[in-house]
């Protein structure tokens, strides 16, 4: 039995840390936002799951006995990555330059998002047309 | 009167349970505590929500979540080979999905749903509540996806939130 | 008695203060009170001081420091007593007539009495100290008499020029009084004196000598800070004829008779003060002949005078010293007189201007008269009281000092005074009274009202008494002044007109002679109205006091003008000088033995990357605030994290919630600043900057390794450790700490909380505020999040309840209770907006900010009910039926105190930034 | 260990007081945030670093500094962590209403290249 | 096994480390706010795995209450954040 | 009344919370009421506090019952109730000028006030640094919100510069704090006497470099040269009644110097003894002649009397660090004296400012003639500050003098005269122009419309403030003998430490 639940642990903690792994990277490795953000928001809240899963089951066999309270930080963070998700994807199409316009129009192709050099563009402009710079 | 009391059962439960968790003990102070709190928080909420979620076929919950349980993890085996695979073949775009659901509890359940589930993502509620903006990472058929969304999601969350 | 005379002015001053609506005639007989009264009780007192007797009186003030009310009346203090009571009483009658319809005599009579009674106190003081004191109350109440016509701008450069200079000398007079003060052991007069020897003999005698003589040498107007004085004739006249000729401008020539038994008999004195004295004597003479204001003469000449009798003190021999004495009488006699009858012409003929006056003696015979006579006083003409002395002065001359070049240099002034005095006498009595004129006068000139001629003519009456019957009128006057200035010293001597042919005699009468010739011929050769020498001192002056005023302007702004990075850069530089100097050509290293260092595990590097990347990646981005804000974050992040595995939960979680809470804060005010820094486009200071902060990032990290490495021996914590659980009751040692050992730096921690939300809101409240970039259409809505987020809000509020309530056990308490819950109410005003959210949840943050501290206050109070000191923690375990046993701590009120503060103070804090802009709207729109 | 603690500390410092030298009311505000981070870490370091032992008193542990960190210093961190809060909302609105009341992002309230007032003169009339 | 055990979890705290370097690269890349945002939350998820771990580790419970404040509370940030980039003015 | 030394503390901070909770729903009279008694019932509790210190003993007031060395001791003796009696003797008139009017434009006014003097006494009386610290920032938010309150324009920039200054100061506080906790292991001031001079020999630089640091802060609040250009600006832009309890402000850098002083660096501190003196003693000079020069080129009254807190401030900075009985005593006479004069001026200036109309403070000529009440008190209020006799200011200065060590005499004594001559040339000048000085052409064109009137009770409260320094003039022999003994005290810190460690809990174990 401690065997199993060991080798259960384990295996969650391997699955859990893949994925949070696997989230981080796709944050790095995908070309666009719209890419990225599937990346952490899913793996990586599926990651911790299975690493809070490995706790509990590891606290009971070696700790001090069944905490399942811990499973509410899953729960938790289950109910808030939605709405970490919405709300930047909200804020990534309100900086787009081609937004999904009316509903029922199909799919779009992806849009750009003001970016660094966008912002840097802008200043120099800003600049050119102060004349001068103070500071 | 109960209404009163209770302004939402649901949240009382969810309060009454939530506590006994943390807690970890189901010694009778505790449980005179939590039945303490589950009739607080609600009273205290009332005063800050504008309507509390009713609940309609409060017992399909437990197979959706176990559905949508599942379908996580599949989907991000999904997600993981697409994300570790090579980045050109990969066809995203946005799709608007016209929504059944009226109850903006269902639509928020549904949001997060087609959140969680990889490679779905919500971007925006359209003003009216109508339609659902969502990018996916890769869809080959639009139209099969919004079916899929629609049969598989909706149509068991607008049994739960009529 | 003493001190009934010295309060007689003051209380005069006092009385004329308050006599609001007091006629002129009231006020002038409220201030002849106080001399003519003072004159009475002086009589009294005369034969007892005639007799040698020394009258004193102490008042304790501060006998610790040696300063006490000590009054004493000798032969010295007593002449010059009656030469401030006897003038002062002619100079009230006199200004009562002087003074015109609109000035306000209160004024002037309040600042006369106040000059009065600190003269007063000058001379009657038997303490140096109360000496000091007395002098500069004479120095501010001239300056308020010489700018009497307070808007003429002469008057008041020449009190403010009269107040720093004589000002400046009484603060020397103090730094030399202090001295003698340590050397003797004490500051009383009699002390002081006997103490001559030891004085003289200490290292210290130069600075003593110095300072004092600078008190001395600006109060009496001597070369070179003598260009106050004709600038303070700006005063009215009474006030140049009381303050300029008769006795302020003797205090300091008086000080050198009261100190004289102390510190003269140097050479260094003898040489100093005679030939100080000797160059005023000249120079004052020789400026005096050439001044067109009549003023200006009397000022000159009075400067002269006073060179005079310095010389004679320099001297040093006991007849000196008696022609010292008797010469500043004679000069307070003639040259009151001689003021007076200068104020009077001013005041008949409009002008002072000796170009445009003239044979006045037509117009004013009797004034004329008097001037006249006064003015041979002055020559020092036989059988007036100016010669008396002037042929002592001679005599004394012709015998000075040891060396002969010195002597005879001594003499050769001597005369020159003689001839120069005679001069400018004439030219006063010449370009007045005879010759031609007067030229172009606003008004006919006539005599003036006669109670303004009696006190010329009591003067001028008591310049021929003491001139033609010097034995009997003034010698036991003087005896007694000089038995009081020098003591056993104190030398045999008769006056006498005739002493027979002698040189001095011979020197008087080629003076005159000389000073006729030296006039007229000095008139035809270089047409004396035209020549006008200037001054220039008065000149140096005013160059660098305006170089002050404006260098210490320009420096001043200059130096505050760097604003807060000059602060805070000077500050930075202070701290690394600090920071350095301990190991500067010191054998100390910071480091010492290095033990091995602990073991890094993973995590701790990838904390320490993430935190060093983020920082520097904010410094890379500070331009762009946004981008700053979000990298900070990550920042704030791993410092939690850092605590959480450096073994301290309760800090990573407070670390975590002030985080969110601080972002939202900075979020919105970035509303209303703007989106970007602009940069320094000056290269020199990014470096000079980097430079600086690196230096000090390299000081502070070595500091901190310093200590990390060295190992800790008996703090105090491992007490806390052991005695947390069984007398605390707590085994969270943190929140024991903070509730209990240390709870009374919780209640401040919790009131500077409170404090800063006060603050937030008190600056908020009012303000109209305007985002840097209004953003158009309606408001937002997030339906979505904010229908999740309600979900949120009751579990949030009970794991704050679960954090509040196991906080004396595991990780959270009060404070982070507090934040726990403030935060989902803030995610609540963001996704929802402030209106819709305080519609609803209807609570007085302030209010709840009051309960708040109220509650700690009275978690704390509690224990005074047991006679147990604040903050004292009980504990109780209830044991209720259903329930079973129950620990309550009264520790836990306190910390509801702290929860409801964190939780009030937050939201007032976030809501008030939050919802500033919609009152701005609501105003706006109202206006 | 001690070295990566000491060096986020160091580094801390540096980037706090050179935002801070910045004068720009936001930079000024970051860097104070940095500092403040840089100063709480220097007090929990004066309890040195312990790995694992948190103060929380547990049955069978016998309350010996051996077992647990040192309490102190975290307590004085939390106390502060939550005045450097204050410290921060009190300077973040003074820098919105110096931006509202004066149109300046600088710390003084305006641009550094205005010289202070060009002399006494215009303030004083000359006396002499 | 409670040695490979305590060497898996050490393991996968390595691993988590790895994600946090990750997220830190695309925090200070961008180039777009969300960007760096989302960097933010991911950072924040993997240290949630980080205390977990740790607590596992250190077999204690005491980090019980970190990772459930930061599995409620972290996404306060995003939000606040995200609502600026949308709208500046974050309370409406 | 073992609990009275808690009095000046939770008494202004439970004023301050009950005032809060009174604002909203009542008048202004109600809360103006409130601030009264609890201000009555401060300076009673001050005057006990006086007394009782005066019997000579030291006491520890152990909060929660601990052991000093374990939680927080409370430590009235001489120096801490003299601090306690002037900061409540300076509130009176602040406040009394306040409820002239200001208290009404400035929200949370009596609140804040009250926590003010809440934060200055409770850094008067503690006996640990840490708290110290914590009270520190009591005062010091609390003085944010009484200068921002109600605030306007340029007097948010000087409140910028003040409050980021003083954050930079306070964070060096902790970095320090920090330090002397990770190398002594105690934070009990007392305690750290005894560890201080016990520092082993490879441990004195660093110990030093930590000491050195916290006085640095010290002297930062203290506006010693060079940090001391926050303070003209701050103070002149204050409102006049928070100006005049701000003077109180500098002295409390004063205070933790002397404490800290003669605690740690007295005759009892090994390798520490006399530390810093030097520096301060230069830097404490030379603060007192850029005051009295920034007082001679201040266009502004009210900037005049800011360089004239600075320059007191330099004045005790030498008292301080000559540490000789006889100048901590002439140091602690000055101390209050200075305070109640220089807070007078700030209320003359405001005064000035107002019946001067356009003008406002500024040392320019004006068509307005000023009553002659106003002359009177600017020239008490001068003669005071400058230090020229009879007042107060003379006494203090030369018992300073008077107590010079011989070796110091040359330039101490030129700074102290020379700074009192440049003040005085200063506000002769300032004092002639605002006074006398009447421009005839303007006469019809200005006028103080627009200006809040003069009320009575401003005159009474710098009346007040003056009698306070007349007082202090007439009757310096208690004064002083109670500040000799002060300083007595203070130079045998083994009598504080023995008093410290002596105190036990009443019921828990030693
Ligand atoms: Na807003
Ligand atoms: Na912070």
């Amino acid at each position: 039995m401690r065997l199993a639940v060991d080798i259960a642990t384990l295996f969650l903690l391997v699955v859990g840390c893949f994925f949070v792994f696997l989230g981080s990277f796709a944050l790095v490795k995908l070309s666009s936002f719209f890419h990225r953000i599937h990346g952490p928001t899913k793996a990586s809240t599926l990651g911790v799951g299975c690493i809070l899963a490995a706790s509990v089951l590891h606290r009971a066999i070696h700790g001090t006995g069944l905490h399942p309270r811990e499973l509410l930080i899953t729960v938790f963070l289950f109910l808030t990555a939605p709405v970490a998700a919405h709300l930047m994807s909200r804020a990534a199409l309100s900086l787009m330059d081609r937004r999904p316009e009316a509903p029922c129009s199909g799919t779009e192709p992806e849009g750009h998002i003001r970016d660094d050099a966008d912002e840097r563009a802008e200043q120099q402009a800003r600049e050119r047309a102060e004349g001068r710079d103070d500071g | 009167m109960i209404a009163r009391i209770f302004p939402s059962v649901p949240q009382s439960i969810t309060v009454f349970v939530f506590w006994l968790l943390m807690a970890e003990d189901a010694s009778p102070g505790t449980l005179v505590l939590a039945a303490f709190l589950a009739w607080l928080m609600p009273q205290i909420a009332a005063r800050l929500e504008r309507e509390f979620a009713r609940i309609g076929e409060a017992r399909i919950l437990l197979p959706l979540g176990a559905k949508l349980l599942w379908d996580v993890v599949v989907a991000n085996i999904t997600v993981a080979r697409q994300v570790l695979g090579p980045e050109d073949r990969l066809k995203p775009g946005f799709i608007w999905i016209p929504l059944e659901l009226t109850n903006i509890h269902g639509i928020s359940a549904l949001t997060s749903v087609i959140t969680l589930t990889p490679g779905t993502l919500t971007a925006e509620l359209s003003a009216d509540r109508s339609h659902l903006l969502v990018h996916c990472l890769h869809v080959e058929d639009p139209e099969q996806m919004i079916r899929e969304i629609k049969q598989r999601y909706e149509a068991p969350l607008r049994r739960v939130f009529p | 008695m003493l001190l009934l005379l010295l309060a007689l002015p003051f209380v005069a001053a006092l009385a004329i203060a308050m006599a609001r609506g007091a006629s002129r005639r009231t006020v002038a007989w409220l201030a002849a009170a106080a001399p003519v009264l003072g004159l009475g009780m002086l009589g009294w007192l005369t034969p007892a001081v005639m007799a040698g007797s020394e009258l004193r009186e102490i008042v304790s003030w501060l006998p610790q420091g040696g300063l006490a009310l000590g009054l004493h009346l000798d032969g010295l203090a007593w002449m010059f007593a009656g030469l401030v009571l006897g003038i002062g009483a002619l100079i009230v009658l006199y200004a009562h007539y002087y003074l015109a319809e609109e000035d306000s005599a209160r004024r002037f009579f309040g600042c006369l009495m106040l000059f009065m009674g600190a003269m007063l106190g000058v001379v009657l003081a038997h303490n140096l100290l109360v000496l000091v004191v007395f002098w500069e109350l004479t120095s501010i109440s001239s300056f308020l008499l010489i700018g009497f016509w307070t808007g003429r701008q002469d008057a008041r450069q020449g009190a403010r020029m009269a107040l720093t200079i004589t000002g400046m000398g009484g603060l020397a007079l103090l730094g030399g009084v202090l001295l003698i003060g340590r050397v003797v052991g004490s500051y009383e007069l009699d002390a002081v004196l006997a103490g001559g020897d030891a004085i003289r003999a200490s290292a210290l005698y130069p600075a003593i000598l110095g300072l004092v003589l600078a008190g001395v040498f600006t109060k009496s107007a001597q070369f070179p800070l003598h260009f106050w004085l004709p600038q303070a004739m700006a005063a009215p006249t009474p006030v140049s004829a009381y303050l300029h000729s008769a006795t302020m401008v003797k205090a300091g020539v008086f000080l050198l008779a009261r100190l004289h038994p102390a510190l003269a008999g140097t050479d260094l004195f003898f040489y100093v003060v005679t030939t100080v004295g000797a160059v005023t004597l000249l120079i004052g003479a020789w400026y005096a002949i050439f001044q067109h204001d009549l003023k200006g003469l009397l000022a000159y000449s009075t400067i002269s005078h006073l060179g005079l009798i310095t010389l004679l003190f320099g001297l040093s021999t006991p007849m000196a010293v008696v022609a010292g004495v008797f010469h500043i009488l004679n000069h307070a006699t003639f040259k009151a007189s001689l003021f007076m009858a200068a104020g009077i012409i001013d005041h008949e003929c409009g002008t002072r201007d000796l170009r445009r006056l003239g044979n006045l003696r037509k117009y004013m015979p009797y004034t004329a008269a008097l001037a006249i006579v006064a003015s041979l006083a002055m020559a020092g003409i036989p059988l007036l009281n100016g010669f008396l002395s002037k042929e002592m002065f001679f005599a004394e001359a012709l015998e000075a000092g040891e060396q002969s070049a010195f002597r005879v240099a001594i003499s050769i002034a001597a005369l020159l005074y003689g001839v120069f005095g005679v001069a400018y006498s004439l030219r006063f009595v010449h370009d007045a009274f005879l010759g031609r004129g007067p030229r172009a006068l606003p008004v006919e000139p006539h005599e003036p009202p006669v109670w303004m001629q009696v006190p010329v003519a009591i003067l001028v009456a008591l310049c021929l008494a003491v001139g033609i019957l010097p034995g009997l009128v003034i010698e036991p006057v003087l005896k007694t002044a000089v038995a009081g200035t020098l003591g056993e010293a104190a030398p045999e001597f008769s006056l006498a007109v005739w002493h027979g042919w002698n040189l001095p005699l011979v020197m008087s009468i080629a003076g005159v002679l000389g000073g006729l010739l030296f006039y007229f011929a000095l008139r035809r050769l270089f047409a004396l109205h035209d020549a006008m020498l200037r001054t220039w001192g008065r000149h140096l002056y005013h160059v660098n006091v305006e170089k002050l005023f404006n260098a210490a302007w320009a420096f001043t702004a200059r130096v505050a003008a760097g604003g807060i990075r000059r602060s805070l850069f000077w500050m930075i530089v202070v701290v690394l000088v600090v920071g350095s100097a301990p190991f500067i050509g010191q054998e100390a290293s910071l480091l010492g033995d290095l033990p091995a260092p602990q073991p890094m595990p993973a995590l701790g590097w990838v904390l320490w990357a993430v935190l060093v990347a983020s920082t520097l990646a904010t410094v890379a981005w500070h331009g762009k605030r946004l981008t700053a804000l979000i990298v900070i974050g990550a920042t704030g992040l791993m410092v939690s994290v850092a605590f959480a595995m450096l073994s301290a939960p309760d800090l990573a979680l407070t670390q975590l919630l002030v985080e969110m809470v601080t972002i939202a804060l900075m979020m919105m005010a970035l509303n209303y600043l703007p989106k970007q820094s602009k940069q320094a486009r000056t290269p020199f200071r990014r470096w000079r900057d980097a430079l600086i902060s690196i230096v000090a990032g390299v000081g502070v990290a070595g500091l901190a390794y310093a200590m990390l490495v060295r190992t800790p021996d008996g703090a105090v914590s491992a007490e806390m450790l052991a005695r947390s659980l069984p007398e605390a009751y707590g085994a969270n040692v943190v929140n024991v700490i903070l509730v209990d050992f240390r709870g009374f730096d919780t209640f401040g921690e919790i009131t500077v909380f409170a404090v800063a939300a006060l603050v937030v809101h008190a600056m908020l409240r009012f303000a109209r505020m305007r985002p840097d970039e209004v953003m158009p259409g309606p408001p937002v809505q997030l339906p979505i999040p904010a229908d999740l987020t309600q979900l949120l809000f009751p579990l949030a509020l009970t794991v704050s309840i679960y954090l509040f309530l196991r906080g004396h056990n595991a990780p959270g308490g009060g404070f982070i209770a507090g934040l726990a819950i403030a935060v989902p109410v803030l995610i609540k005003y963001v996704l929802q907006g402030a209106r819709a959210v305080e519609a609803t949840f209807g609570f007085d943050y302030v209010r709840g900010i009051s309960i708040g501290l109220l509650l700690a206050a009275a978690g704390g109070l509690g224990s005074l009910l047991f006679g147990l000191p604040f903050l004292t923690s009980g504990h109780v375990d209830l044991h209720l039926p259903v329930i079973g046993s129950l620990p309550l701590a009264s520790a836990l009120v306190f910390d509801t105190g702290v929860y409801v503060v964190v939780f009030a103070g937050a939201l007032l804090i976030l809501s008030t930034m939050g919802t500033v802009r919609r009152r701005t709207l609501a105003a706006e729109e109202a206006a | 260990m001690e070295f990566a603690l000491a060096s986020g500390i160091g580094v801390l410092v540096a980037a706090g007081v050179y935002l801070l030298l910045r004068a720009r009311t936001f930079d000024v505000i970051l860097g104070l945030t940095l500092l403040s981070y840089a100063t709480n870490l220097l007090i929990f370091a004066s309890g040195r670093m312990v790995v694992g032992k948190p103060p929380v008193l547990r049955a069978l542990v016998e309350p010996v500094r051996a077992n647990y960190a040192d309490p102190l210093p975290q307590a004085l961190v939390l106390t502060a962590i939550v005045i450097a809060f204050a410290m921060t909302a009190v300077v973040v609105v003074v820098a919105m209403r110096n931006h509202a009341d004066l149109r300046s992002d600088h710390v003084d309230g305006r641009e550094p290249e205005r010289k202070p007032d060009a002399g006494p003169e215009d303030e004083r009339s000359r006396d002499a | 096994m409670i040695d490979l055990m305590n060497l898996v979890i050490s393991g996968a705290m390595v691993v988590v480390g790895c994600a946090m370097l990750l997220a830190l690269w695309r925090l200070v890349r961008g180039p777009t706010a969300p960007d760096r945002i989302l960097a933010l939350d991911t950072l924040y998820v993997a240290t949630i795995a980080e205390v977990v771990l740790l607590g596992m580790l250190d077999e204690t419970e005491v980090y019980f209450e970190i990772a459930l404040i930061i599995a409620m509370l972290g996404f306060f940030g995003t939000v606040v954040l995200s609502k600026y980039v949308i709208r500046r003015d974050i309370v409406e | 009344m073992q609990h009275l030394v808690l009095a000046p503390i939770v008494l202004p901070l439970v004023t301050g919370a009950i005032l809060l909770m009174l604002e909203r729903r009542h008048d202004v009279r109600v809360l103006r009421s409130g601030a009264w008694i609890g201000l009555a019932l401060l300076l009673a509790a001050a005057v006990a506090l006086v007394a009782r210190a005066d019997g000579g003993g030291i006491e520890a007031y152990l909060l929660g019952d601990w052991p000093s060395r374990l939680g927080i001791a409370l430590m009235l003796d001489r120096l801490s109730a003299l601090m306690v009696l002037t900061t409540t003797l300076l509130a009176i008139p602040a406040l009394l000028y306040a409820c002239a009017g200001w208290d009404r434009r400035a929200l949370h006014f009596h609140a804040l006030f009250q926590i003010q003097l809440a934060g200055l006494n409770g850094a008067f009386l503690t006996g640990d640094i840490f708290n110290l610290f914590v009270f520190f920032e009591v005062m010091l938010i609390a003085s944010y919100g009484l200068l921002l309150s109600g605030a306007r324009g340029e007097r948010i920039a000087a409140g910028m510069h003040y409050v980021v200054f003083n954050i930079a100061a306070s964070t060096l506080f902790l970095i320090a704090l920090g330090l002397l906790y990770g190398m002594l292991g105690s934070l009990n001031m007392a305690e750290l006497a005894v560890r201080v001079a016990a520092v082993a020999p490879e441990d004195v630089a660093l110990v030093r470099v930590t000491l050195g640091l916290l006085l640095v802060v010290f002297c930062a609040k203290a506006a010693l040269l060079p940090m001391y250009l926050w303070l003209p600006e701050t103070y002149a832009r204050a409102p006049a009644a928070v100006a005049a309890l701000f003077v109180i402000m500098t002295k409390v850098g004063l205070y933790a110097l002397l404490r800290t002083g003669s605690l740690w660096f007295g005759d009892m501190a090994g390798p520490f003894e006399g530390f810093a003196r030097g520096p301060l003693l230069v830097l404490g000079m030379a603060t007192m002649l850029l005051g009295s020069l920034g007082v001679v080129g201040a266009l502004r009254l009210r900037i005049a009397a800011a360089y004239l807190v600075l320059m007191s401030a330099g004045t005790l900075f030498v008292a301080f660090a000559l540490a000789q009985p006889g100048t901590i005593a002439a140091g602690l006479y000055y101390l209050p004296q200075s305070c109640f004069a220089a807070a007078a001026l700030f209320l003359v200036a405001h005064i000035v400012q107002r019946q001067r109309g356009r003008a406002g403070d500024r040392v320019l000529p004006t068509g307005l003639a000023l009553p002659l009440q106003t002359g009177l008190l600017f020239m008490v209020t001068a003669l005071a500050l400058v230090g020229l006799p009879p007042l107060s200011g003379f006494i203090g200065k030369f018992l300073m003098l008077a107590a010079v060590p011989a070796g110091d005499i040359g330039w101490v004594y030129f700074s102290v005269l020379a700074s009192s001559l440049l003040a005085l040339v200063g506000l002769s000048r300032s004092g002639s122009r605002l006074f006398w000085r009447t421009v005839e052409d303007q006469r019809d064109t200005d006028s103080v419309d627009g200006q809040p009137r003069v009320t009575r009770m401003e005159f009474a409260a710098t009346a007040l403030l003056l009698a306070l320094v007349v007082a202090m003039s007439v009757f310096p022999a208690p004064v002083l003998r109670y500040t000799t003994a002060t300083a007595e005290q203070l130079l045998a810190p083994a009598d504080y430490v023995r008093e410290v460690r002596a105190t036990t809990p009443q019921v828990r174990a030693p």
